[in-house]
């Protein structure tokens, strides 16, 4: 009973959080809801026991991507809502997709009702139960068998992060 | 059944405790300062100040508590919480003693502090940035980027760490101590000391304590915070420094080891505990007949009892060493010897803030990116390769840290004179030299 | 980075060439800042964290000294002259009462010239306590203020005991000094400097050879000598960029001739230099107190001038080494008991002029390392 | 408040012989003649005659109205016209390179009504000379800074002081009083205690005290 309230309690604070942070007019508030959305789905990580995903959700997502979202808000200033340009058709177009997607989402939720077992209204909290100590399966796994593509990514991630370097120095050396 | 309730207890333990620790820590800061300034630092308050946190605490509770007009009221309010909740929510994972643990044998353990802790800066650049003042943005914007290139550094440090270790968890990381019986600090001696640097910096210290320097940002980005939001961001910092003191101490330090743990004829070190607060309590005993007011010299006789029942307490738990005070036994001495070797670490951090100048802000980054991150790598390396050398050639294990850890320093030399020579080229391009007598207008 | 600006939205959207264009930004350092050792405004433009220009806003502890003493006779203008450099009244004393004697033609007395040397180099030594005191806790050490001010209240202690006053000490009158030399004043100024050389040490160790400190002030805030000459720089500033001058050896005054001292000097006239500098004078005033206690010659301690002083017309400049600089009085007389016109050469209004050339090209923080090796006193800025 | 400030006495600086722009000394009630005490043994305002004075005279001629010595003193008194030449003249040649201080002095009787005073001091020779240059009350003086930028911020304080205006100085405004401010306080006329209470009545609103 603990862990559904557990996980009822996380998911509703995520849920709650991206519907704020999509509905904010300033750019910081919306940072901080997301920053929210994704603690709260570290939390339930950690709930499942996924310790390791717990923590490479709070250091890379948190602690690293979204550090880097609140530096480019402040320094660009992208938290004063510019007045956006209007245009006639921009309301129809919304409109529009926002039907497709919620007909999409209905017939999804119609073919999933008619699998047995799967109650739809309350789908049981996922199995809470003791999954093996995954830092080390996990690393096994990325330096064991897949080490070519990890070492690849990372020269990628190298690459990425040279490149951001030159660019930034090119642009604070021009006159 | 899980005994879920204990972990709640000790949670609420340390949401309770650590203010309270937090503002005797400040008080002994403030004492030690005095002493190495020759003054005596607050007395008014209780015996020799003893009462002092009450006091500030009470002062920050009733202070006003103002919000700057055109700040952005949400995250105003939101960022100090943040602060704290990273702060205590990383001690979570941090073992006082071998039975107190809140994430009880949680597998990634000491990974939880450091990346909880990495909530940290969000703290700090929201609360400058919502306070809209030029001081704080600009104080917010140096302290995040000094905690992200020093949390690389102490990132690496604890790599060396966990290489010896070969797991993250906490209990396990101390019991492997206990059977190499050498604390990590002898074998990677500049892991341990690249995280002391890092740990520093990471908590805003002096002479990294650039974020809110007195003298030229006013208070950096706790400007315009006042009263009890205010006491949250020092809360925040001095939680931080109590959470990067215990992972130092876990790691490199021997966690709640004993010194010399198997050393047999060392033993009586297991009596050390009740003496020492036995003459505290004696200390103050004979103080408390000093004491000019009467219920000053009732509260230090006060504090003399606290120390004699838990010296006793010491003391009856250790001959009885069989079962049921067993338990008891090793959480006790364990958690003393933690907490000893944690405000070792914190009177370190004092000690710095006191004797030295404070770095300026291209010197701190440059400390951090030429020196110490490199630094780190190499150490990482060099601890790899011990590792390699003792396990595959059966080299003695002593011997190749020692071996790798002077290579060690001679990558470090060849850094410092690289970085040295690279810093006077770009302090003289820093100063075109336009003398006086051409351009006739000045100022 | 541009900051926050309030008129956002008439111009918004602005084009931000760069995705970190930087503006120019001004900061506004005063006139109440923790680093500005008084009241003064420094208008800091920036570019990023470094200095790219910088304006002094001064005058706000502007009494209008010069103009109250056209109306107070010769006496009556002594204690005002305190309250200029506020923090060496002696010296300020000494010079105002030697430009007077010179107008009146007068010599005060061996014994007078003699115990006022000893005070006005106790005064040196207290206001360089102060600045260190002052200077290192502006740099980030927040020990050496108590060890400078544990020593500065020692000489406050004796100009207490010889004047009666601490700071604005009104020590010396015209033609000599008021008040005999109390009893112990040789063996108090023995005891302080017996001492004073171990805590010099003190300094010392704490300081000269702390890489964090070098860090902060070597090639920090440079000025050479031929930009100190050109911009009437001064005293320990000018004497650290390694120009080898102190008024004291080239025009003594009061009883300095009879004594032996040396005059340290710098080589680069960086912030470092300007430190070791006046770390040695306070040892070289130290060996000068000495010597001069050793024998304080007997005799009369007022020249011969009457109550009333109506010096001959003319006019007379006399200037004297200040801890400071060049601290210059030019008094006009035309006769009658009040002075025409005084004019008094402020040191630290004429080195804090150097201030702009010095933090070009300099980050914030360094700012205030410069204002405080100028050793600055906003009272004697504004007058 | 110190007693009724008495009328400014503006006893003309005894110059024995000013070339002609000086009106002839206003009585004063102390005898003009140098009051004599005891043991002032000569006069102590002499003409100055030595090498100093014969060289600026030989290159400047009549520019250089006077050469005096005052209490052993050596003063030049100077044609503002010529005053860049003779700075830089002073300060190549004659080797005074520190200008010292820079400051004026207010004259109301005199026709040439301010007495602008230069301290000069050269390190090698170790001396010391006092340019005086007479002003009229409209005349604009050339600016020193191409030559001494320390008179950069001496300029601006005898401007806002005297009122003094420098041609050609790089950032002519006041220095140390507000920049709004009526007046300038160190002319003899200048009335402290009428501007103390147009300021009182002014910002305060109510009748001075004085």
């Amino acid at each position: 009973m603990l862990d559904s309230a557990i996980f009822y309690f996380f998911a509703g604070i995520a849920v709650i959080s991206a519907v704020l942070m999509v509905t904010r007019r300033n750019a910081i508030h919306s940072a901080v809801f997301l920053i929210t959305t994704l603690l709260a789905t570290a939390g339930i990580f950690l709930q499942l026991r996924a310790e390791f995903l717990f923590i490479a959700q709070i250091f890379l997502y948190v602690g690293g991507i979204m550090v880097l979202f609140i530096f480019v808000i402040m320094l660009v200033r992208l938290d004063v809502p510019l007045p956006q340009i209007r245009s006639g058709l921009q309301k129809w177009i919304a409109l529009f997709v926002a039907l497709a997607v919620g007909v999409e989402a209905g017939v999804v939720l119609w073919q999933a009702r008619k699998v047995p077992g799967q109650g739809l209204l309350i789908p049981n909290p996922a199995p809470a139960g003791k999954l093996p100590p995954n830092t080390e399966e996990l690393a096994r796994g990325l330096f064991g068998s897949y080490l070519l593509p990890f070492e690849i990514a990372s020269v990628l991630l190298l690459v990425a992060m040279v490149g951001a370097v030159v660019m930034a120095k090119k642009r604070t050396d021009a006159p | 059944m899980q005994t879920w309730w204990v972990e709640l207890l000790c949670a609420l333990l340390i949401v309770l405790v650590v203010p309270l620790i937090a503002g005797y820590i400040v008080l002994v800061e403030r004492k030690v300062m005095a002493d190495m300034q020759a003054r005596l630092g607050p007395m008014r308050v209780g015996p020799h100040g003893l009462l002092q946190p009450v006091a500030d605490a009470l002062k920050l509770l009733i202070k006003e508590d103002l919000i700057p007009n055109n700040a952005d009221q949400f995250i105003f309010w939101f960022a100090p919480v943040l602060s704290v909740t990273a702060a205590l929510t990383s001690m979570g994972a941090v073992a006082f003693g071998p039975w107190f643990q809140v994430a009880r044998d949680i597998n990634i353990g000491l990974l939880f502090v450091v990346g909880v802790s990495a909530l940290g800066p969000f703290g700090i650049v929201l609360g400058g940035w919502a306070s809209n003042n030029h001081y704080s943005i600009i104080g917010a914007l140096r302290s995040t980027a000094q905690l992200i290139s020093y949390e690389t550094t102490a990132g690496f440090a604890l790599v060396s760490g966990f290489l010896l270790a070969g797991t993250l968890n906490v209990r396990a990381i101390v019991e492997h101590q206990r059977t190499e019986n050498a604390w990590y600090v002898f074998l990677a001696p500049i892991g341990f000391f690249t995280y002391l640097i890092a740990s520093i910096a990471e908590t805003n210290r002096a002479p990294f304590d650039l974020p809110e320097a007195e003298s030229e940002l006013v208070a950096g980005y706790m400007t315009e915070y006042s009263g009890f939001r205010w006491s949250l961001y020092v809360l925040a910092e001095y939680a931080n420094m109590i959470v990067v003191a215990s992972v130092g101490t876990t790691l490199f330090l021997g966690g709640w080891l004993r010194p010399f743990p198997n050393v047999h004829w060392l033993g009586w070190l297991d009596a050390v505990p009740t003496l020492l607060l036995a003459a505290v309590g004696a200390y103050c005993v004979f103080r408390a007949g000093k004491q000019p007011a009467r219920v000053q010299s009732l509260f230090m006789s006060a504090v003399a009892l606290a120390c004699f029942v838990v010296a006793a307490i010491f003391g009856l738990s250790a001959p009885f060493g069989h079962l049921p005070l067993q338990f008891m036994h090793d959480g006790l001495y364990g958690a003393f010897w933690f907490l000893l070797k944690v405000s070792v670490y914190i009177y370190l951090f004092m000690w710095l803030r006191f004797t030295l100048p404070r770095f300026r802000f291209d010197q701190l980054m440059r400390l951090g990116w030429h020196i110490l991150i490199p630094l780190a790598f190499i150490n990482v390396v060099d601890v790899a390769v011990a590792l390699a050398l003792s396990s595959e050639f059966g080299l003695n294990r002593w011997l190749a840290m020692a071996v790798t850890t002077a290579a060690t320093l001679g990558a470090a030399m060849l850094l410092l004179r690289w970085n040295d020579k690279y810093s006077a080229a770009a302090s003289a391009a820093l100063l075109a030299d336009s003398s006086i007598v051409e351009d006739s207008h000045a100022g | 980075m541009k900051i926050l600006a309030d008129t956002v939205h008439e111009n918004a959207p602005q084009k931000t060439d760069t995705l970190f264009g930087s503006d120019e930004l001004v900061i506004n350092m005063g006139p109440q800042h923790p680093a500005t050792h008084g009241v003064l405004r420094v208008k800091l433009k920036l570019d990023g964290e470094r200095v790219v220009g910088s304006e002094c806003v001064i005058g706000y502890l502007h009494r209008g000294v010069e103009k109250i003493a056209e109306n107070r006779t010769y006496q009556q203008f002594a204690p005002y002259v305190d309250r200029m450099d506020y923090v060496s009244a002696v010296s300020n004393g000494l010079g105002y009462c030697e430009a007077v004697e010179k107008l009146l033609v007068v010599e005060a007395p061996p014994r007078a010239r003699v115990i006022r040397t000893v005070l006005t180099e106790l005064q040196r030594i207290a206001s360089h306590l102060l600045w260190l005191g002052t200077h290192a806790l502006d740099i980030g050490a927040l020990t050496p203020l108590f060890y400078c001010m544990r020593e500065r209240e020692e000489v406050l202690k004796i100009f207490e005991k010889y004047c009666g006053a601490r700071l604005t000490t009104h020590a010396f009158r015209i033609g000599g000094l008021q008040y005999e030399a109390y009893d112990t004043l040789e063996k108090d100024v023995e005891r302080f400097c017996k001492n004073f050389e171990g805590r010099i040490q003190e300094y010392s160790d704490l300081l000269t050879g702390n890489s964090i400190w070098i860090g902060r002030t070597r090639n920090v805030g440079l000025l050479n000598s031929a930009d100190c000459i050109a911009l009437g720089v001064s005293g320990p500033v000018l004497r650290a960029s390694g120009v080898k001058w102190d008024l004291r050896k080239a025009m003594p005054y009061a009883a300095y001739d009879q004594y032996k001292f040396e005059i340290p000097v710098g080589t680069r006239g960086d912030t470092y230099d300007r430190y070791m500098v006046r770390l040695e004078e306070m040892r070289q005033s130290r060996l000068i107190c000495l010597q001069a206690i050793e024998n304080i010659p007997a005799g009369p301690i007022m020249a011969r001038v009457g109550k009333v002083l109506k010096p001959p017309v003319g006019e007379v400049y006399h200037a004297i080494e200040a801890p400071k600089g060049i601290l210059g009085y030019y008094i006009v007389s035309d006769g009658s008991i009040q002075p025409y016109r005084v004019r008094i050469r402020p040191p630290s209004f004429i080195n804090l002029q150097a201030l702009d050339k010095m933090i070009r090209g300099h980050l914030v923080t360094d700012v205030v390392a410069i204002i405080g090796t100028l050793d600055i006193v906003l009272g004697e800025v504004d007058r | 408040m110190a007693d009724e400030s008495k009328a400014p006495q503006s006893p003309e600086s005894l110059r024995p012989d000013v070339s002609g722009s000086s009106p002839a000394p206003s009585a004063k009630g102390a005898s003009p003649s140098l009051p004599t005490r005891p043991g002032a043994s000569a006069p102590l305002q002499v003409p100055l005659d030595n090498e100093l004075s014969r060289r600026y005279r030989e290159r400047f001629g009549a520019a250089i109205l006077n050469a005096l010595e005052d209490r052993k003193q050596s003063i030049l008194i100077v044609d503002a016209a010529q005053l860049i030449e003779i700075a830089r003249y002073s300060r190549d040649e004659e080797k005074f390179d520190l200008l010292e201080d820079y400051t004026a002095v207010d004259w109301p009787r005199r026709e040439k009504r301010f007495d602008l005073v230069a301290q000069l001091y050269s390190f090698t020779h170790n001396m010391r000379v006092r340019l005086k240059i007479p002003l009229r009350a409209d005349e604009l003086p050339a600016t020193l800074v191409p030559i001494w930028p320390a008179a950069n911020w001496l300029e601006r304080e005898i401007f806002d002081l005297f009122g003094i205006t420098f041609r050609g100085h790089p950032n002519l405004k006041r220095i140390l009083l507000p920049d709004e401010w009526q007046g300038h306080p160190l002319r003899k006329d200048y009335d402290i205690l009428q501007q103390d209470i147009a300021w009182v009545q002014e910002n305060l609103g109510i009748q001075s005290g004085q």
